[in-house]
């Protein structure tokens, strides 16, 4: 084959990965919502403690998710678990986490909704929000010293974007130059504070007051929204310093499962109304000739079989024995735990 | 009244009469807080006087601050005390040392309420007891109820002080018990605990959550025990300890933040130093462990009954 | 007198106070960097424990000082003596704190150059950096709620601008609305940082992510401060929300007495250079037809005279009592005070 | 070599033999830290492993964490203790919580390096004493040397722990003495304190600034103390404090932190809890007292040999 043809046959064949980077990508967004329901209806049956939907961030996770690599680093917040699927972490992780039992990575010590995944490069969540954000800018900082390829994501809300922890990490990156993509998913709400009255500029304008690169983006339509990332993301991984990448999206439900969003907002968007991120992306995705109704009611239904099994088999794992409760303080334990464990247990 | 209305009514009945009292926080307006403490408060007194504010501790305590050096009486609330801690340095190096840089000049009359503990399957990040980190900090008044009578009372004995004041709210006892709260303004004096139980035989020292714990556990067991319960962490009232303890001889202190330099230290080093001649067996601590909340194992982790019986049975045993 | 009279006479009057300000600003630039001086050398001596130098800022604190009426509060940093001065704050205040003396008004508790004058509208200085904005939006707002006139004035050094509460008080104070400036004084350097590699933008600029006016001054020239300083404080007192005033000034010395600029920093502006904003100001003036040499030296004279005086009075001041130690930890002095008291007296 | 000296030739040690360690903070390259205790480091080793940073000490804590997940092992200078809290929250839920939280999957070695203390006359804000909100802290390991020697063998051994070490550097002490330091890299064994001095008659538990007071005081008076420098507060060297306390029955805990659940109240609580039987007398504290620090009057609030050797008289004539 001649120069040309080659460059025609590549051409198809991206043209045919980014055909399936972008189904795979919606199928990720129709499990995550499946698995959303199942456990929010759980919770209200009293089998899971508490939970934050993540209903509505779905286009804008997996929408970034599809312009990232293998070697990207994550420091996820609470509400990332669709991006968590879209990157392969199986359900029992997520499920295990949830109901905090014995085969939960981390010992069932968090709230559900604060994940630890690190064999697939997230970095676990802290309930103080935004606290990671200096951590990425470490991390980053650790990667282009050791000379390793691969760009570290940091995600929080729209409501971080007050937090102390904010400021001195997008400082901190810009200063020093780091490729850290620091990724707002707006969704317009922070429990009952809107967004408006969190500040008075759009968000990632924000990043012109650090001298970084701002990104805008909207995170309803995972296409639209994988197209702006891919920018964002091509600006960090080439070396040109960090960039704030906002997306703006809904949550379509409570903060929480302890959350009663009756009290402070009328327009919450509802599942399967046409501002439903789920709905504009499958219709952006049939005009584009990808999936047609036929192909979606198979994930939809394959969605719901798996993550119901997944869930009645997760869900039977007992408790994590009590013992785990002392472990992990110190790599060598201290005397001090080992008496109290004693006298406790 | 539940220690949520008592909280709140006593709010509603001080902002009534005090057009310097502000309420500032994180959901604390239309949504009323999400433990619902200040509930309704906006909607009477509008948003000039309860602030929904952007979510910063650090900007919450250090707006409260200068509206408290500017004759304002603000009441600050933290969502849950484990986010307080950047606001730490507003906090000791602001809050707690203003009057005494400026030789009283200045001073910082305010309320920081927050809730704190376990008992809600928290985890890490919404159980933590860090009651050690303000009492350490000289400056500050430290504060916890464990009843919706007593958190009326010291509620307004705090608004009143003219110091700053940490108020713990025990988010376990927010809905725990149901009690009569009279409709005036009363105090509880700061400064001063309360015998929650007569008793000769042993000292049982605590606070916040872990009162109605240690009140089973010694009424079930027919422990003749003289329970404390201190209310306020900082200063510590060291008259009504010193007297039990000087009758009982045998002493326990109860809490559920870690023991290293938990309340307990303190409490022990101070009876250790000036009446040890009247200690008949060791001062024990019964606290949560040296590690941090966990989620699932709550149960495990939170001083419990059998726990305290334990210590009891140690204590009158000892000899 | 028709109207047309009284708009002249009142112009003439008007011209005549310009003037006056502009001489007695310029005076106080004078006299402050006289006490400046005096402090650096007896420290030299030991007759003063530390200091941090103000020499290089006076024409940018002045400067603003000039536009700020009697009614505006401050929360000033250490740096800012020139502007305390200004505003009226005997020297024996300022003298009496850098002794740490029996009469200080703070009673000799914190390092020198941490003044208190609540008398003269001065909130008093912390150390920690930027540690005071946030404080200034609080008492902004009881100003406000009292419907008190004023605005409140928070000042700062470049560096401080990188700390959590700068952008804690940045974004309250606009999504509050509320009338403080916020006033940086850049003098280009946080200890031996540069402030290049403190952050990546001007720092004027960083009140757009806040959806806040932005000024930039030329701080060595009183007068074109003044014209700047102006215009951002008539901003906020109209009502249209805080602003941030960024002065671009030098630190004309060490950062403190215990500081060696020799091993970071080559390009000290000198005392009496062409960038000396005493210089820079004195020519202004001279321009303008306001001051001449004659009145200069007589300034400069009657300066070292009544500091030279002052100083030699306060030092005889003895130190405070050891009593007052254990005074205003709170109203009411606990038990623990007052045994801890009785031990160690 | 003093203290200073010793500090910096064991990062310069340490530095050459191990490429992931990084020193970071305000003013530690050029300038060579305000103390220059990292004087010649970035000389040496270049603007990536000696990193001056923008005036965020919660940044460069957050950011020293971020490097310790992934390999580094960062060393974060914060330039005046008191200048620590607002890093309180990357310290506190963070950085001690980090093993905890992901099951030992994500670990942060790391030791930061900060000066405390009085003795410089710097007042409020740079004589602080903060170490009980640290020791307070499970998860974090609290280290302070009060000699050359220790500080390098103890700085050595924190580099190599592989978890996150608070390493209080008492500044009255940086320039004090001069000693004979190895050359050769060695280890001053975590979690055990040292015999300062033999004796029989009294136990004087103490630390950092205070070892010299102490030492001289009992020296100079010819008391036969028993004198424990802890070298790490936490956790606590049991073993050498009971043996000691079992030989002398008498004991007293000297710090210049304040007094209120300074680290003098957890160790006491510690004796009276397990070993109460043998003290012939009261468990007494000499430190700072519960105010912030005074600049003028500093002399008078550290701990002297007058105070000293005050509760000295007072433990052996206490009967
Ligand atoms: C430092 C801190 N303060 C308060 C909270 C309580 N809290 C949990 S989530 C939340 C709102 C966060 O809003 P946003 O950042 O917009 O994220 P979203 O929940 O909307 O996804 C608050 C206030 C917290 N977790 N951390
Ligand atoms: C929070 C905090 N960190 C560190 C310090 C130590 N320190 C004192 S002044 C200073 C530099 C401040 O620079 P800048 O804000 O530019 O003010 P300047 O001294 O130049 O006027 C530093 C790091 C401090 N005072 N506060
Ligand atoms: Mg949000
Ligand atoms: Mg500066």
């Amino acid at each position: 084959m001649g120069k040309k043809e080659v460059e025609k046959m590549t051409e198809v064949i991206n043209e045919q990965v980014e055909k399936e980077k972008h189904i795979r990508g919606f199928g990720a967004m129709i499990l995550s919502r499946t698995l959303d329901k199942k456990i929010i209806t759980a919770q209200r049956q009293g089998r899971v403690g508490f939970y934050t939907p993540t209903m509505g961030q779905e286009a804008a996770q997996i929408g970034l998710s599809m312009a990232l690599s293998k070697d990207d680093l994550l420091y996820e917040y609470y509400r990332d678990v669709p991006m968590m699927l879209h990157r392969g972490v199986p359900l029992e992780i997520v499920l295990n986490q949830v109901f905090g039992n014995r085969d939960d990575l981390a010992k069932g010590r968090q709230m559900p909704s604060h994940l630890v995944a690190r064999d697939y490069n997230f970095m676990s969540v802290p309930s103080p929000v935004a606290t990671n954000l200096p951590l990425a800018v470490g991390t980053a900082f650790a990667k282009v010293y050791r000379h390793e390829p691969g760009i570290v994501v940091a995600s929080f809300g729209d409501g971080s974007s007050s937090t102390p922890d904010f400021h001195s990490a997008m400082n901190m990156a810009a200063v020093f130059n780091l490729p850290v993509l620091f990724f707002c998913e707006n969704n317009g709400l922070a429990i009952s504070l809107p967004v408006e009255k969190q500040t008075k500029t759009e968000i990632w304008k924000k990043a012109e007051a650090y001298g970084m690169a701002g990104f805008k983006a909207d995170g309803n339509n995972m296409v639209e929204m994988y197209r702006v990332a891919q920018q964002a993301v091509d600006h960090v991984r080439s070396g040109k310093g960090p960039a704030l990448l906002e997306a703006r999206c809904f949550r379509m439900g409570p903060h929480s499962t302890s959350d009663d969003p009756s009290k402070y907002e009328s327009d919450i968007v509802q599942d399967g109304s046409d501002r439903d991120p789920i709905v504009v992306t499958q219709n952006a995705l049939k005009a584009m000739g990808l999936i047609n109704d036929q192909l979606v009611d198979k994930v939809k239904n394959e969605s719901i079989r798996i993550v119901n099994e997944k869930f009645d088999q997760q869900e039977k794992v007992p408790p994590p024995d009590p013992e785990t409760m002392f472990q992990d303080v110190y790599g060598n334990e201290t005397w001090i735990i080992k008496e109290e464990r004693g006298e406790i247990l | 009244m539940n220690m949520v209305q008592a909280i709140n009514s006593t709010l509603d009945m001080k902002m009534a009469a005090d057009d310097s009292i502000i309420l500032l926080g994180e959901d604390i307006g239309k949504d009323g807080g999400v433990f619902r403490v200040t509930d309704g408060l906006q909607g009477k007194y509008g948003q000039q006087r309860v602030i929904d504010t952007p979510l910063t501790e650090l900007g919450i305590v250090g707006m409260a601050i200068g509206m408290a050096v500017y004759g304002l009486k603000p009441v600050p609330e933290i969502q849950f005390q484990d986010f307080i801690y950047t606001a730490m340095d507003q906090i000791i190096n602001q809050m707690a040392k203003m009057r005494y840089r400026t030789a009283g000049k200045i001073t910082v009359p305010l309320v920081l309420r927050t809730p704190y503990g376990g008992g809600i399957r928290g985890g890490l990040y919404h159980s933590q007891s860090g009651e050690s980190y303000f009492v350490h900090t000289a400056g500050l008044t430290v504060v916890t109820p464990s009843n919706p009578y007593d958190a009326k009372g010291l509620l307004s004995a705090s608004l009143d002080l003219g110091d700053p004041v940490i108020f713990l709210e025990p988010k376990k006892l927010y809905r725990f018990q149901k009690m009569e709260v009279p409709e005036n303004d009363y105090k509880v004096e700061i400064g001063k605990a309360r015998k929650a139980r007569e008793g000769d035989s042993i000292t049982i020292i605590t606070y916040g959550s872990m009162v109605p714990t240690v009140l089973s556990a010694v009424e079930k067991n027919g422990v003749d025990a003289d329970v404390i319960d201190l209310m306020t962490l900082s200063p510590l009232d060291i008259g009504t300890i010193s007297t039990s303890v000087k009758k009982t001889g045998r002493v326990m202190i109860v809490h559920e933040a870690p023991r290293t330099l938990g309340m307990g230290a303190e409490i022990s080093a101070m009876i250790s130093e000036r009446m040890i001649e009247y200690l008949y067996a060791p001062i024990l601590r019964v606290t949560g462990p040296d590690t941090p909340f966990p989620y699932r194992l709550e149960d495990h982790y939170l001083p419990d009954e059998k726990r305290i019986m334990d210590a009891v049975d140690k204590l009158l045993k000892f000899r």
